[in-house]
């Protein structure tokens, strides 16, 4: 019987294979230290995304949201939804609130689901996996496991948005989050907690659409990491991490710099600094290798 | 489409507030805004637009409904969401420009080819059709959008960055055939099309 | 004290501020008996920490020596300082009030000659100048200190500091024993003048008063510019004291914001237009004052004083609720960011010192108050169910001085008109 | 009455003994100072010291104390002793504190505060104990009358009456409610703040008529008004030309305002159909009765634009200056009729700034909550007719446009009836006491639409502050009218909305209730209302020269037939103003006279040339530079101990004979620091400040006459926050003093 049991989101980008695999496989190996409980939410559907809006409109939005919701209720009752990644949390955490504020759209959105057969009763919560860490758990049990300090190893913690607004985790402030910087500190790296790029932008879907606007913010994300001479930027968010790790190629090409910071999730932090393998901490998913770590994983 | 432009322009003659008000997502929020400019200051893309969102809520209730819908800038939001946290009346900004997007889009006056109309366009067929996102055939389907001359040229230059996925196990070539689905798909769309009949039925755009 | 010292005639004024020290005086010159209670050690409130008023320009200790001598002169106000009201019982006509009075540590025997002060060597945060300098622990809170008596901190007052304050009077005016008592008081009628205070400026992240030395209230900036303040009057900046000469001035920074103070504070846009003319007496043409703004909220005959700074070459208006503050990492400088709304600017600014126009936020703000009192969606008071206790000055609505005055002396006759009545249903 | 005993009380705590030989003080006092009691002890302000003075007084008959220890400002409640006239001496504050430190400075410091001792000895010889006002018997009215029968004026009537007081309330017109009665609706007063409420009036106006204490006269204005608080007899018309007589105690003037007339705003279309100001509106709104609004034609109005700021905030010149402050709280509630009555009105509230403080925000929400639009732009041009056109530049689109409506309402200012402009009736007065008869045709003229109708010799309103509002100067001191006993209230006093007005009227009729009350205790007023001494003349010596009535800051002194000054003590400020006026100086104080103070510098030791001391004379105003002064002690700032400063109610109350007095005594210098003068006086006595500048520049001539150059003599503005500065000031001075040597008057003295 675990410590902690949840219905789990993992997102079209953290199923296995896609770009955010290696998130999987670090979450994975973090909750087994952690003594965390995840099932999946059976037949779970995409969240439609920040970018869904333009075709999909808002009840359809609202409508595959509150499948998911409707199922994890009906499969996996009384247990939290966890997400791991920020747009899934953050799409299904605007649908809940919307709906339970709204009654017409409450009304109008289980209309739709009984298309399926499926109700949304309004029961269930939404939770990101770092508001499960710090609310949950806390940082002494997240610090507990650390076998293997980060030791010396300076991280940018780049918060991003969509953990970070418009709900964000409790008790931090939209400007100045402090909680990847406690993450690193309790696993023994030296956090920079005057990283000025700790929220801004990393132009999200954008980066497909428009990206030179993109890289730009991408741009300024980096060279500011690299400013407080970081040797790795932490993140959240798969659509960051992804961003900022994939377009370093990129912006070099363009601009004759050579960018190489690895950008890694405090996942994969985590399953380093609590012993576990390169492999399963997803060291062999980034794109940028970070040696760094994956020293301290193979010590 | 147009159609369902010219319709509308006949529904609310000059009272465009009314109209968005009526069919954009949160578009009952607008006429709340007093014109500080905090959301215009706090773009990441603030640069690159034409009109800031505190300029468009004011377009709107001058009635200047051509030149709203037919603008490109809410189409530059990355859903940061700095305006909605700063704004000072608690406007939902981003789904406010979301809402005006995707209303210009459906009365098929939104700017044409405007890539992130394009991509999201893209990005929706992707998802609905298998209910999960292929980010594979959705990352071709985005390259080649704009016909196979251009898209070579931008898949080469994405060459080293999409093997690199590949190698790194974070893109299955074979995705091409299939890839990740929902089990019960006749729901999930069933769902979808209820969910887009009522919205229809709602915004005034079916009778 | 017993309760004897009041009566149902007695009217009991919460707050020493400028709303206070009117609603007493104003009532106990037309022969009413009046309790002025005091939270901290000296009347004067607010005002006595401005430098200057607008429009004039005059300085607020010129009346509160007025007020202090009106006071002097009249035996029907009894002042209670380092006084809180804990409860009120009872109702119009017939108050029970329970006041908390903490311990100064100092007696009537004072003289304030200053000898304790010289006796003792640690210090605290100087209250008068909102911390930005620091006072020894054995002070007078300012020159216009009413009572004019030393205060013992708390903090030294079982400690050899606190013995060498007591050895060093010669007055046997230090009593290191005093210890926090409780006071019943009866009482027809209250005024609650419990003033304002400004907005935690902390809350306001995009603006990160809390990361950068550099980015300060506007209370604050009225103590560097007064000669009485932790710079003797130059306006140097925290984070380095370099000299500031371009300086921005943010208004609504907490009011006329859902997320923060729903209301308009009201003071703001004049004590930021006032604070430019600050910067010009200091720095002629060289100094340069940027007002960030939504409204400029300078209402009556307060235009004129607009008007006149908008004549001024070193004043500049930006019609813009700044975006967010960043910091110059070379040279400390703010940087702010937004865009200007006529027209559509974006800026990106520096300056030497922002000034952040904090709003009013009512002092009894998350204060447990008698269940009587009503109070609107901004906490200020509009007074009690049963009208005998009546909201004055700041306490009852973001008011400038002057409309606090009115508003204080408005609540005196009310006030009155409660203990009438009762005199009235006595006598029948 | 007793025989005066005179007792000196000297006090050596606080380092006085240490640094002072109090013993040669004590002799001094006896035998210079002429006390017959001389008491000394080591900590006078302690219960012991205070009882031991008491104790004289009630046993030893002591009936004046020359009290030297701390400042007057110190200690002020041990040191009360109600029964007998007190001098204070200030050896701490003055001595002790600002004389450098070290032994070099011991003998100047001595010097120094046997000089002061001297003086507190001689000061309180000249002393009379106040006793108040003696004709207060006749000064026992307490009655209010109320002028206006506005909400205002309503309110005022009632706060006094539910305070136990009589009122007398006169309207002009046949009606009670004023501006307030045409209202369809009022801004809300307290929360939600979110919609527009019923005006209250016909309550108000129940509450009003049905008070036993309130005596009602409409159709009727104030003929005349004489006397002073306590005993103001005023004559009042009736429209039938009844004349009828009241006494009252004190006056609260609610005159009220009239909206900016827009026939003066042609170019916004003041004057053309369907265009209106917000009077008219209201008018609309009362006919449609909360139905569709319409227009003076009959038509529904579908849409409408509210232009703000019509003929305000006008820097040309040409209009109002100001901001009337209540105009967008009052175009939004209007909105509001429109969107209640039908939300699909076109609503367009047009402002360059929106001004509603406080919790108008909530109420400026509501109006956005229920689609009213506003638009940030500046109009340039109004044309009415069937379909209105305001054309305007849109400040936030950056754009000349202009928008059409069925209907225009012009937000318009207030302008206040505050009767005659005195500066303008001053000039008319004396051209026609000159005889002139145009002069006088156009003073009768003036008359007609004076409010109050004074007979006083300084004219028949209340002075006219900024933008002919009767309103205060100080802002700590909003009620400080300088008509004492008659207070300004509502939008007469100063722009405003009716929630101010109606809080303003409160607050006034408690001023005009303390009035009363001081009145009838022979008090003062604001700001010394413990003062119980009074101005009296020896009209025996006056010369007529009217420079007295004339100079009077507060109009309290008339003239009789004879042209003699007549007293009317209960307007009187006690600011002594009339006593520096008076060239033969037959006007004092008990407690403050020509004496009190000449004796004091008569009293000093000046020493002669070749002992190289000189001897500066300050004369400080005692409510700013005074405290500046002990300030600079507390503060241990120190100054030349060359000085010897004299606190004075006003520089207005310095006679030039004390000048003279000094120069010719052989003082070196006369330094005299008074409060800022000019447009934004600091003086608390209004024009005291001025005055004093204004005779000091006239002095010029007497003292070359006297062979004394007339940089000996200089007057400066000092404000209270100026402790450095006055120590800095006298330095200075006394640098100069040095530089220019001895006076030639030493010796002759």
């Amino acid at each position: 019987m675990a410590k902690k049991e949840y219905a789990f989101y993992p997102g079209c980008s953290s199923q296995a294979k896609s770009s955010a695999a290696n998130y999987l496989t670090s979450v994975n190996t973090m909750c087994d230290k952690l003594d965390i409980k995840l099932t999946e939410i059976p037949d779970w559907n995409c969240c439609g995304a920040s970018i869904g809006y333009a075709e999909g409109g808002e009840l359809p939005r609202l409508a595959i949201n509150a499948r998911n919701f409707a199922l994890a209720e009906q499969h996996l009752p009384g247990k939290d939804i966890v997400a791991t990644c920020a747009a899934c949390w953050l799409g299904a955490r605007e649908t809940k609130e919307r709906l339970d504020h709204t009654s017409q759209l409450m009304k109008e959105t289980n209309e739709a689901l009984a298309a399926a057969g499926l109700k949304y009763e309004g029961k269930v919560n939404i939770r990101h996996m770092v508001e499960v860490l710090i609310e949950d758990l806390g940082y002494d049990a997240i610090k507990a496991p650390v076998v293997k300090p980060l030791e010396g190893l300076k991280i940018a913690g780049y918060v991003g948005c969509q953990t970070n607004r418009p709900f964000g985790i409790d008790g931090e402030s939209f400007e100045n989050p402090k909680y990847l910087d406690k993450f690193i500190e309790v696993l023994g790296g030296e956090p920079i907690e005057k990283y000025e790029q700790k929220v801004a932008c990393c132009g999200g879907a954008l980066a497909f659409s428009e990206p030179e606007k993109s890289q730009k913010q991408i741009r300024d994300i980096v060279e500011s990491a690299l400013d407080h001479q970081a040797e790795l930027i932490v993140t959240p968010c798969p659509l960051c991490q992804a961003n900022v790790e994939v377009y370093q190629s990129e912006i070099n090409r363009k601009n004759g710099t050579k960018f190489a910071v690895p950008v890694v999730y405090y996942s994969q932090l985590m399953a380093v600094a609590y012993g576990s393998s390169a492999k399963d901490a997803g060291l062999n998913g980034q794109l940028i290798r970070t040696e760094a770590l994956e020293k301290i994983a193979n010590r | 489409m147009s159609d369902l432009n010219t319709q509308a322009v006949a529904r609310y003659k000059n009272n465009f507030l009314r109209e968005v008000e009526e069919r954009v997502e949160e578009g009952d929020m607008v006429k709340m805004c007093m014109q500080c400019g905090v959301c215009a200051g706090s773009c990441p893309l603030g640069p690159h637009w034409q009109h800031s969102p505190q300029k468009i809520f004011m377009m709107i209730r001058a009635g200047k409904r051509e030149e709203v819908l037919t603008s490109d800038s809410m189409w530059m939001c990355t859903s940061c969401y700095n305006c909605i946290v700063r704004c000072p009346r608690q406007l939902p900004i981003t789904h406010i420009m979301h809402g005006l997007a995707n209303y210009a889009h459906r009365l098929g006056i939104a700017p044409k080819g405007q890539p992130t109309r394009e991509f999201a366009k893209t990005f929706w067929n992707n998802l609905i059709k298998k209910g999960r996102v292929n980010e594979l055939t959705l990352t071709l389907a985005h390259y080649f959008a704009n016909g196979i001359g251009p898209g070579i040229q931008i898949a080469l230059n994405m060459q080293k960055i999409g093997l690199g996925m590949v190698l790194a196990g974070r893109l299955n070539p074979m995705e091409i055939f299939g890839g990740h689905s929902v089990k019960d798909l006749n729901g999930f769309h069933a769902v979808l099309a209820k969910a887009k009949e009522i919205e229809d039925r709602k915004k005034g755009f079916s009778a | 004290m017993t309760a004897s010292i009041a009566t149902g005639q007695t009217i009991l004024v919460v707050g020493g501020g400028i709303s206070g020290m009117t609603a007493a005086l104003e009532a106990a010159e037309c022969g009413k008996q009046v309790i002025l209670v005091e939270k901290t050690p000296t009347l004067g409130g607010r005002t006595a920490q401005l430098y200057r008023y607008f429009p004039k320009m005059c300085h607020p200790t010129c009346g509160l020596e007025i007020n202090l001598r009106r006071l002097k002169g009249n035996p029907n106000v009894r002042v209670m300082t380092l006084t809180e009201v804990t409860a009120v019982a009872g109702s119009r006509g017939n108050y029970a009030v329970t006041l908390k009075v903490a311990p100064r540590h100092v007696t009537e025997n004072c003289t304030a000659c200053g000898d304790c002060g010289k006796a003792v060597t640690s210090e605290i945060a100087d209250a008068y100048n909102y911390g930005l300098g620091k006072v020894k622990a054995a002070y007078l809170p300012h020159a216009m200190a009413y009572p004019q008596r030393y205060v013992i901190d708390p903090s030294i007052a079982g400690t050899a500091e606190g013995e060498a304050a007591k050895a060093a009077c010669k007055y046997g005016a230090v009593d290191l024993g005093m210890q926090e008592e409780t006071v019943q008081l009866n009482v027809g009628a209250v005024v609650w003048a419990t003033g304002w205070r400004p907005y935690d400026a902390n809350k306001i992240q995009p603006y990160g008063y809390d990361r950068y030395a550099n980015v300060i209230t506007s209370v604050e900036f009225e103590r560097l510019a007064d000669p009485h303040g932790p710079t003797g009057g130059k306006i140097l900046r925290p984070g380095d004291g370099k000299e500031a000469k371009n300086i921005a001035f943010i208004q609504c920074a907490g009011s006329r914001d859902e997320n923060h103070l729903r209301h308009c504070s009201r003071i703001c846009c004049m004590a930021s237009l006032k604070q430019t003319q600050y910067v010009r007496e200091a720095w002629g043409d060289e100094g340069k004052s940027t007002i960030y703004y939504i409204d400029i909220r300078a209402i009556d005959r307060f235009e004129d004083f607009y008007q006149m700074v908008q004549k001024d070459a070193t004043v500049s208006f930006v019609k813009s609720k700044v975006a967010r503050i960043a910091e110059n990492k070379d040279n400390g400088n703010p940087v702010l960011h937004g865009v200007d709304t006529e027209g559509y600017h974006r800026y990106a600014t520096e300056h030497d010192l922002v000034v952040l126009a904090v709003g009013m936020e009512p002092e009894v703000t998350g204060v447990k108050l008698p269940d009587d009192i009503i109070l609107d969606s901004s906490n200020f008071i509009e007074g009690s169910r049963d009208g005998g206790m009546i909201g004055a000055g700041a306490a009852s609505s973001p008011l400038d001085v002057n409309r606090a005055v009115q508003s204080a002396t408005a609540a005196s006759l009310r006030a009155i008109q409660v203990i009438h009545k009762n005199a009235a249903t006595e006598n029948a | 009455m007793a025989d005066n005993k005179f007792a000196a009380y000297i006090c050596s705590g606080c380092g006085l003994g240490d640094k002072l030989d109090v013993g040669s003080l004590e002799k001094i006092a006896q035998k210079e100072g002429k006390m017959t009691v001389v008491k000394n002890h080591p900590f006078l302000c302690s219960a012991s010291g205070v009882q031991m003075i008491k104790d004289d007084i009630a046993n030893e008959g002591v009936t004046h104390l020359c009290i030297a220890a701390c400042s007057r400002r110190a200690k002020t409640e041990a040191f009360n002793f109600p029964t007998a006239a007190v001098s204070r001496t200030n050896l701490r504050e003055g001595v002790l504190w600002v004389v450098a430190e070290g032994s070099d400075h011991d003998e100047v410091r001595q010097e120094m505060a046997e000089d002061y001792v001297r003086m507190g000895c001689a000061e309180v010889k000249k002393m009379k104990l106040p006793e108040g006002n003696p004709n207060r018997d006749q000064a026992q009215n307490k009655r209010i009358l109320v002028v206006g029968g506005g909400m205002s004026g309503m309110t005022a009537a009632l706060a006094a009456a539910e305070a136990g007081y009589e009122a007398v309330l006169v309207e002009k017109t046949g009606a009670l409610g004023g501006f307030a009665a045409n209202l369809w609706k009022r801004v809300p007063f307290s929360s939600p703040y979110a919609e527009p409420q019923a005006t209250g009036v016909e309550e108000m106006v129940a509450k009003v008529t049905g008070n036993t204490r309130i005596k009602l006269h409409l159709n009727t204005t104030v003929a005349e008004t004489g006397g002073a608080p306590g005993r103001f007899t005023v004559k009042l018309a009736r429209e039938s030309g009844a004349v009828s007589d009241e006494t009252v105690g004190a006056i609260v003037q609610a005159s009220g305002f009239t909206p900016y007339d827009m026939a003066k705003l042609p170019e916004l279309g003041g004057g053309q159909a369907n265009v209106v100001d917000q009077a008219g509106l209201e008018a609309l709104a009362k006919t449609a009765n909360g139905g569709a609004i319409k227009r003076a034609d009959g038509k529904i109005v579908t849409s409408v634009v509210f232009v703000q700021c019509a003929g305000q905030r006008d820097d040309t010149g040409t209009h109002l200056s100001y901001c009337s402050g209540h105009c967008c709280a009052t175009s939004i509630k209007q909105a509001m009729y429109f969107k209640d009555a039908n939300p699909d009105v076109d609503t367009v509230v047009m402002y360059t700034d929106l001004r509603v403080p406080g919790m108008g925000e909530d109420f400026y929400r509501s109006a956005q909550q229920k689609g009213v639009i506003f638009t940030k732009g500046k109009a340039s041009k109004v044309t009415g007719g069937d379909s209105c056109k305001v054309e305007f530049s849109d400040l936030i689109l950056d754009e000349q446009t202009s928008v059409d409506a069925d209907l225009v309402v012009l937000a318009t200012g207030q302008v206040a009836n505050a009767g005659v402009n005195l500066d303008a009736w001053t000039e008319v007065n004396t051209a026609a006491e000159g005889g002139n008869e145009e002069a006088k045709v156009k003073r009768s003229g003036m008359k007609t639409i004076s409010v109050l109708n004074l007979n006083y010799r300084q004219g028949p309103d209340m002075p006219q502050f900024k933008h002919g509002f009767a309103d205060s100067h100080f802002i700590c001191f909003p009620y400080e009218t300088r008509r004492t006993g008659i207070y300004a209230a509502g939008p007469t006093r100063r722009p405003m909305d009716m929630l101010q007005a109606t809080e303003d009227a409160t607050g006034a009729a408690m001023k005009a209730i303390q009035a009363v009350e001081n009145a009838a205790q022979g008090r003062a007023a604001h700001p010394r209302a413990w003062d119980l001494s009074f101005p009296s003349a020896r009209l025996e010596g006056c010369t007529q020269c009217k420079r007295c009535t004339v100079e009077c800051p507060f109009g309290a002194i008339d003239e009789d037939e004879k042209r003699f000054p007549v007293f009317n003590e209960q307007r009187c400020r006690r600011c002594g103003t009339c006593m520096g006026a008076c060239p033969v100086r037959v006007i004092s104080f008990e407690n403050y006279s020509c004496d009190t103070v000449g004796s004091q510098i008569k009293a000093v030791n000046v020493p002669d040339e070749d002992e190289e001391k000189p001897r500066i004379l300050i004369l400080a105003c005692e409510n700013d530079a005074y405290p500046a002064l002990d300030m600079a002690g507390v503060q241990r700032l120190s100054y030349s101990a060359y000085v010897r400063a004299i606190p004075v109610r006003c520089l207005g109350s310095v006679n030039t004979i004390w000048i003279t007095d000094a120069l010719n005594g052989g003082y070196d210098g006369v330094m005299m620091m008074g409060c800022k003068k000019g447009d934004d006086y600091q003086c608390h006595f209004v024009k005291g400040s001025e005055m004093a500048h204004y005779r000091m520049s006239k002095i010029g001539d007497t003292l070359k006459q006297m062979g004394i150059e007339p940089e000996r003599v200089v007057t400066e503005e000092v404000a209270i926050t100026d402790n450095a500065r006055v120590a800095k000031l006298i330095n200075d001075y006394a640098a100069q003093i040095n530089d220019l040597g001895p006076s030639p008057m030493k010796g002759f003295g």
